[in-house]
């Protein structure tokens, strides 16, 4: 690779040149130079989100809103201008229709809080599928335990895709009121077929949640192309910092939803006798936001888009290629799933060794993948299996460092013969 | 000290801020609407009596809120009154862009050259964003009482 | 004073060197020096702060707990100290009563939904006191609204203080389940006598939550000498990182109250049928937390512990006695409250002239206060006002600030004669 | 290239690991108690049959989860053997020590001598914070069990 070319040819990730941008790539870790093959549970920070919310901190901060002075108004700017960016990433129609939560976990649950109580009739189902993150299922079973909203499961197949007539066939009696699924599973890499998805479920009368948690990171989200109502995302696998989400959903949802939290920010007038809410999405946005992290993941969404999403899903499509090669070469280790659109997580398991065993050998070499059930019991049991070791890939994530999980894996395969 | 302060708060914005002129609900009232900015917990009701043309022959209102706000909606009063409802609209377009950006290079033409001269010494408010707000809150309820609604905000 | 004072003497805040402590108090607005006079509303941070967040970035990241790696393991410690730094902060008898939460806003909501719902019997009643942030008051309209929970409003004084006969005669008939009150108004600077309200709140079989967003930035807060049975705490005003504050509760409530929110890490096992509960805290901790913030924020406590609260306590005093004389000597301002025991927040009016001009004036100074209702319409009207401005103060302000504060407010008062 | 691995995982824990002793369930069993560790979702299960002394007579479990807990499982089964429930207790205070900082100077005096000799090739775990539960957690089962509770929790 040339090293006069710009730091993204288009459609092309130098990855060398990537990795300048994450300071921690640099660290060593038991003495071994890090290879950080975890990303899928939380990405590594480029220097411009390190840098946007220290500059933050040190230069322009206050509490945004109501503040009539120069260091609130700059601030609420800088909280507000990342609706715009998030709106741009996703194109939402409408920058008030993004709100800002935790995380997807916090944006899950203020849908099932909010419109699962207050707009979905008793009575009626979400359905979900064999391949849910926890945080896409528990919402869910406390929302059936509080209002009896049936939960239904939508199949999957062997090679761990959506079985569609499984899918279709739970939404045939009409009573499927959300449809909440994930679009890419954090353990098998799986994209759900979205569009159909959607499509479907809107012929029987259902909205459509995505679990965006992994998609976003790796492939462009257009939701008016999708077509769906709600769609969780969770700014730390974006490169972005812990404690920020967004839930994007329709605006006219938004405005029928009743809010899920109360306090400071999201009122527009109070008695002890009645209060009336904020306009959407301040309405779901209650008491001083995460403003610095915020700004931070503004800061990861120009990241992702100076990169662009072309060139991450080439990246991360030609690694998981590679991984699987690499990986299936190795006897006794078996990958879970082998869906035909796929992204860039492989969880595999290794004959005579245990996932926590194999993690710790592969972290003795500076190798960290993560190993258990990554938050999906009931899709590890759908598998047969207690646990599995994942690997998951990054924009950073380099070809040399899956030849180092697959020649050490050997290694541990021979430990343990 | 507050010479650089003079921008905003003009001799014109004080006096009507403390001296309203329309500051009253007229005998006839035809349509009317109250605007709430929930952030700083400005409040405003405009009133409006027409002219047998349509046209609007007086604006008063009652509201509780800064200099700027009272200003605002005591200027507003006085350049629309005579006015079509559809140059009331037009007008405040025009007024709007000024608070935002402290000029209206393409406004209105000729018919709002007076009004705007009038509304000028509001538009020191762009240096100041979130009293933008303060200064478009009335016509935000205006616009909505002329399109026969009860509430605006200034969102 | 000495330069060769350590930074801190005993007792004895030296505002020179704290003031080193935060890079923003060295910009500028509109061309005059900051004056930062709004941190009731967030505080600004310190470089230890900010340095905690960028090395956690720059060398230590990776999501919490689950991880069987370096990287994971070494951010699960950092993240999980905050939890022993909290718990010492405040006295706490157990590391596993600490919640991390968003902010004093969820934490008061968590309390409102699984202490509301889950273990208040119906129709009980919460007691709220009339000089209450909308936070502490809106969760409770909303169980009202959902659950059909009494809410009371206990009186307060025209000197900003509780009414405490008043208080009592509302916990008279026994059906107060809860009293949910500040333990430091946000508006007044009251602070409210604790000890005591727990005690007759107790004897009349109700449990008490303070919301402590502002008393413990100010004083020390020891929650087992106060004996209360919640606490809420927002990480921001307490000189740490937005998006992430504390719940503090008693473990044997904590294990009784349902979770609020669903999702990965709050579990101990799944199955579409039935899910079990993580033991407390994590129960409550759905989701990926605010690591880096929990992180940060633990470098916040150690800063205000390494001055001192009986240093912080002194400085604020001597600041807010300052304030009150100067302010109150200029023509034609009223100051709002005069409790007998009160921290540094001075909310005043100015005849003749609107809140929000006057703080755009102040703000054309460089000095930044706040105006508005202050997220408490309720004691706005109790105060037949529609706002106030407010300045409020922190560790690093000074005595010239208030000066300046003074000396400009002389002006705006001739500027609005 | 595992040298340093050798320190976690010894030959003796990767034979009882590999061929657990004690993995059955005793014929008559007197007490059991589970064990859960939910971070990793190892989960063990713990038989004991006491002597009619009252001391363990033999202890068996059944486990799923790495060969770290299993082998713990395994020579914790050994070790107890003939103990006092006291004693048990006792010399799992000292293991949890050693688990968690790789040597237990203060330890349990002579009668456990020979028992932590044994147990030793499992302190290489307290350079893996995470891996401590690990080995902890069959002996969370056994000291459950001796206490006539069902459950127990690693944390
Ligand atoms: C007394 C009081 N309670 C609650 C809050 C809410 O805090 P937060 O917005 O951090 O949730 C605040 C601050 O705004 C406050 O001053
Ligand atoms: C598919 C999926 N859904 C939901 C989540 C939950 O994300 P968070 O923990 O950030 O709320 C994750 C990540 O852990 C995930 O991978």
């Amino acid at each position: 690779m040339n090293v006069t070319t710009p730091i993204l040819a288009p459609g092309r990730l130098d990855v060398a040149r990537v990795r300048e941008d994450f300071p921690i790539l640099g660290e060593t870790v038991r003495g071994k130079p890090l290879v950080f093959l975890d990303s899928a549970a939380s990405a590594q920070k480029p220097r411009v989100v390190i840098d946007a919310m220290r500059e933050t901190m040190e230069t322009q901060y206050a509490n945004v809103h109501r503040g009539l002075h120069w260091m609130s108004e700059r601030t609420t700017d800088a909280y507000e201008g990342t609706r715009d960016a998030m709106a741009a990433l996703i194109n939402a129609p409408d920058r008030h229709e993004i709100v800002f939560v935790r995380n997807s976990t916090e944006a899950i649950n203020l849908v099932a809080h909010s419109f699962g109580r207050g707009i979905l009739k008793p009575g009626l189902a979400v359905l979900i599928s064999g391949m849910e993150h926890h945080s896409n299922i528990i919402p869910w079973m406390m929302l059936r335990e509080a209002y009896g909203t049936e939960l239904r499961v939508a199949p999957i197949t062997d090679a761990g895709e959506l079985d569609m007539a499984g899918f279709e066939a739970l939404l045939a009696d009409g009573k499927v009121g959300l449809v909440a699924i994930t679009h890419m599973s954090n353990v098998l890499g799986t994209y759900t077929p979205a569009e159909r998805i959607v499509q479907i479920a809107h012929a029987h009368g259902a909205k459509v949640l995505f679990d965006g948690s992994q998609a976003v990171v790796h492939r462009r989200v257009d939701v008016q192309a999708l077509d769906c109502d709600f769609y969780a995302i969770t700014g730390h696998k974006l490169y972005g910092p812990t404690g920020i989400g967004v839930l994007w959903a329709r605006r006219e949802l938004l405005e029928r939803m009743p809010p899920f939290m109360g306090g400071g920010e999201m009122i527009s007038s109070v008695s002890y006798e009645r209060a009336t809410w904020a306009e959407v999405p301040h309405k779901f946005e209650a008491g001083t936001p995460a403003i610095i992290e915020a700004i931070g993941l503004k800061a990861a969404i120009g990241y992702v888009q100076s990169i662009g999403y072309e060139a991450i899903a080439a990246h991360e499509a030609s690694l998981t290629e590679h991984a699987m090669a690499r990986l299936s070469a190795i006897e006794g280790v078996h990958i879970l799933g082998r869906a035909q659109d796929r992204g860039g997580v492989v969880s595999f398991v290794l004959d005579r060794a245990h996932a926590h065993d194999v993690a710790t050998l592969l972290d003795r070499q500076g190798i960290a993948v993560r190993a258990g059930h990554h938050c999906a019991e009931p899709l590890m049991r759908r598998f047969g299996v207690e646990s599995t070791a994942r690997a998951s890939f990054g924009v950073y994530t380099t070809r040399e460092e899956i030849d180092a999980l697959g020649d050490t894996l050997e290694r541990v395969r021979e430990f343990f013969a | 000290m507050f010479d650089d302060l003079r921008d905003l708060y003009q001799e014109v914005i004080l006096d009507h801020g403390r001296r309203p002129r329309h500051a009253h609900r007229p005998e006839q009232v035809d349509a009317t609407a109250k605007g709430d900015n929930p952030m700083c917990g400005d409040r405003v009701q405009v009133f409006v009596r027409y002219a047998p043309d349509g046209s609007i022959a007086e604006t008063g209102f009652d509201a509780r809120g800064c200099a700027i706000s009272i200003a605002s909606a005591d200027l507003m009063a006085e350049t629309v009154q005579g006015r079509t409802p559809d140059d009331a609209r037009a007008l405040f377009a025009a007024f709007r862009e000024m608070a935002r950006t402290g000029v209206c290079p393409e406004c209105g033409g000729e018919k709002f050259d007076e009004a705007l001269e009038r509304l000028q010494p509001l538009s020191g408010v762009h240096e100041y964003p979130s009293r933008v707000k303060c200064a478009t809150l009335p016509w935000h309820a205006l616009v909505a009482a002329l399109a026969g609604e009860k509430e605006s905000t200034s969102e």
